[in-house]
């Protein structure tokens, strides 16, 4: 994915993010929608770790030893920052306190299915805190390629990798576009700049459900 | 990024609660009682309510003018020893109390905040506590292990902090804090009450007792009233 | 029961409480063995309201109105004192790391059954937390007067009232005795002064197992 | 009244931990983690270990060392993702590694810290998480609820404090508390190490983490080592 594909991505996707919800960011690319939230957006940034109000990323020599993500970076609080236990923290999570989550994928199905803790044979690190997230986020975003590194489509018909939770994500946010998960199946909302709608269908593995206009690009 | 102001006036938050309504209240005896938000609920007479908090408080005071004001159709409680006419209602069978061992009740409550579902435990299996109640084998281990003891949540919960930011995170003082933090959890809707209102920032993570993601709204008192003094004996 | 009485048997409870053990001292009665401690005895006094090594009481113009013990006495907290909440209060209780819990009784019977909350048809005010208390602690003790107000027998074969826990208790202080919960029966350990073995085995409503010699006086 | 003092030579508090034991160790990645404690217990060599942690730290530090050393039988944890060797090591077979989504690992943790049996969840019930686990249907309640998840429990705890005091009063720097305090509770015999052990009554009463019930052997480290710093990357 090129940069520009990626930032496009992130961009679009951090418009998901409506004011003073409380937001877990996954490990790795939805980390990224940060930088594109404006520097005084009102918004709760939760880390299952045990941090509620993550400021901005710190570097190495500025960081405090005892704060970190759930991914290993090193970060700030901000103001009307809390910290908590493991336990408690996961009780934000299961009890419906997250009004949204932001997480990658290895495949996103079309009746909303998410796979993205283990590719059975090759790697199995375990689920960390992913099961929670989308099971019990109000919201569940993905974020990803749409395509895997061998141009395979990761947005299927139905996963056949270990399922994280079923039935969970609510939108897909790609470098090709954005699909809605609908009880019909995925609807096309938008494509992103320099694909054709023929691109985004030959690189998913699951029918889309086409706007009645022609989609609007981002 | 920055962070919602919660703070919300007293008779507006307490609103909320419509009539039938489930109502968690902090407090174990006076300390951690929300004596200001429960007089609103009086003052404003949501009706055929069910009350979950550890005790009945003492007579004219607290939860009892709830119970007395006739807006209580159950008590779910661990002890309500100090308040006679708690018991007299209870007797006179115009008022349902369900009573829950203590320790029981801190987790139900919590249970309920840490979105599970139910817990197993042996407290009171060979006793009549564990009649009616749902008992649970292990695999692959014999005998009965436990009673089901099932998740508490509810509607609302009315907390006592003896200070909060504007976000609603909540610190208690000493044994105040008794079943404020669980009830903080487990309610749909949570609404703080304190006299100490200070900005983002002046409380010390670390220091933070209930985070903010589990308070909905925050209600600034001017001052302590008399009832919130324990009572002379 | 003479204050008299009451001083002895409190007095020789309190020998009970082993130097550093986390104890628990139910309402009433049993908060009284405080004062026959020596005033620098290592232990930790735990209260079910929340708070862990709780110091003198305090007079009312003098109490903070937020430091209670589960009695509703106004307390102080001694160095190295912690406060809780409810739940984690409970979870020193359940998960035995109490050493001693001093209760009182309506009646224990010969096997270590107690029942103390609870009178049907005339006083049932919920149990508070009396039963985690009974069954959990690694030692259970009872402080009560041997027979109630109407010189009825506390002490029975088998309870009638409804069961706080059974088979908890371990060992039983009265006005009159000190009597052993053992795998055979109610031992007789020590008679208090002024009581002839005959007084003890009348007002008790239970066999007694008597030891070899004369019980000592206490 | 006083309280004990629990401070022990860090040999000595090690030395409890036998062959074959089960024990928990705090920290979710660097923060937290009881590096000296477990340096303490690579030199002793006890072996056939199941150890309890979130994560299996990075490759070369915390309980990486006692994979590396062979102690281990067995890992309970959430994600060893950063850990090749431990990832190797399962690969291979020498390793037996039960991975627990990372909430329900924490509430096993609490819920043996909390004297319970067991909890019911319906995190996971729909995938291959539920394979092989007790099901549980509430009384009243058409079709399966949940899962059991059983109590996890362990012989020993070693948990990273920021400060304590000499009762065992432990108290956690920002997100180094983690899995600590719910493993503090968990275990039946609790070592904590920390460079700063203060007198009693230092530690404010209201901002006590882990009470010191729940403590039985605090080892004073003189200083951190370069273990505790974050990895570079």
């Amino acid at each position: 994915m090129s940069s520009n594909a990626k930032s496009r991505m992130l961009s679009r996707a951090a418009q998901d993010i409506a004011p003073n919800m409380i937001v877990n960011l996954g490990i790795g690319l939805p980390t990224g929608l940060l930088q594109f939230l404006p520097q005084d957006f009102p918004v709760c940034l939760h880390s299952e770790n045990g941090i509620a109000g993550i400021g901005p990323q710190v570097a190495y020599d500025d960081a405090d030893r005892n704060l970190i993500d759930a991914g290993g970076a090193y970060i700030s609080p901000i103001k009307g920052a809390s910290y908590f236990d493991s336990a408690t923290s996961f009780a934000i999570v299961r009890s419906g306190r997250l009004d949204l989550t932001v997480l990658g994928a290895f495949q996103v199905a079309a009746n909303g299915d998410l796979a993205n803790w283990m590719i059975p044979g090759s790697f199995t690190p375990g689920a960390g805190g992913a099961i929670e997230l989308a099971q019990k986020a109000k919201r569940v975003i993905v974020t990803t390629m749409h395509t895997d590194k061998n141009g395979k489509p990761k947005i299927v018909e139905n996963c056949n990798l270990p399922l994280t939770a079923k039935n969970c994500v609510n939108r897909i946010y790609t470098d090709m576009a954005v699909l809605d998960v609908t009880d019909n199946g995925l609807l096309l909302v938008e494509i992103a700049e320099g694909n054709s709608l023929q691109d985004v269908i030959n690189a998913t593995a699951a029918p889309l459900i086409l706007p009645q206009a022609e989609p609007p690009t981002f | 990024m920055t962070l919602a102001n919660k703070t919300a006036d007293i008779a507006a938050a307490i609103k909320l609660i419509p009539d039938g309504a489930s109502v968690m209240v902090g407090g174990f005896g006076s300390p951690g009682t929300p004596f200001c938000l429960i007089e609103q609920l009086v003052k404003q007479g949501s009706k055929n309510l069910t009350i979950i908090k550890n005790d009945a408080n003492q007579n004219d005071m607290g939860i009892d003018l709830l119970l007395q004001n006739g807006q209580v159709d159950k008590l779910i409680t661990s002890h309500i020893g100090l308040n006679s006419n708690a018991i007299a209602l209870m007797n006179a069978g115009s008022l349902e109390v369900e009573f829950v061992p203590q320790g029981i009740l801190a987790e139900r409550i919590r249970i309920a905040g840490a979105g599970l579902l139910a817990f197993v435990t042996d407290v009171g299996i060979d006793t009549s506590l564990a009649n009616g109640k749902q008992t649970i084998t292990l695999k692959g281990v014999d005998g009965v292990a436990g009673i089901l003891e099932t998740a508490l949540s509810a509607d609302f919960a009315l907390i006592h902090a003896a200070r909060a930011d504007t976000f609603g995170n909540l610190s208690y003082a000493a044994t105040a804090q008794n079943f404020n933090p669980a009830m903080a959890m487990a309610a749909r809707l949570t609404i703080a009450e304190t006299t100490d209102i200070v900005p983002l920032g002046d409380i010390d993570p670390d220091c933070v007792h209930t985070p903010a993601p589990f308070v909905d709204k925050l209600v600034h008192l001017p001052e302590l009233t008399e009832a919130y003094n324990v009572i002379k004996r």
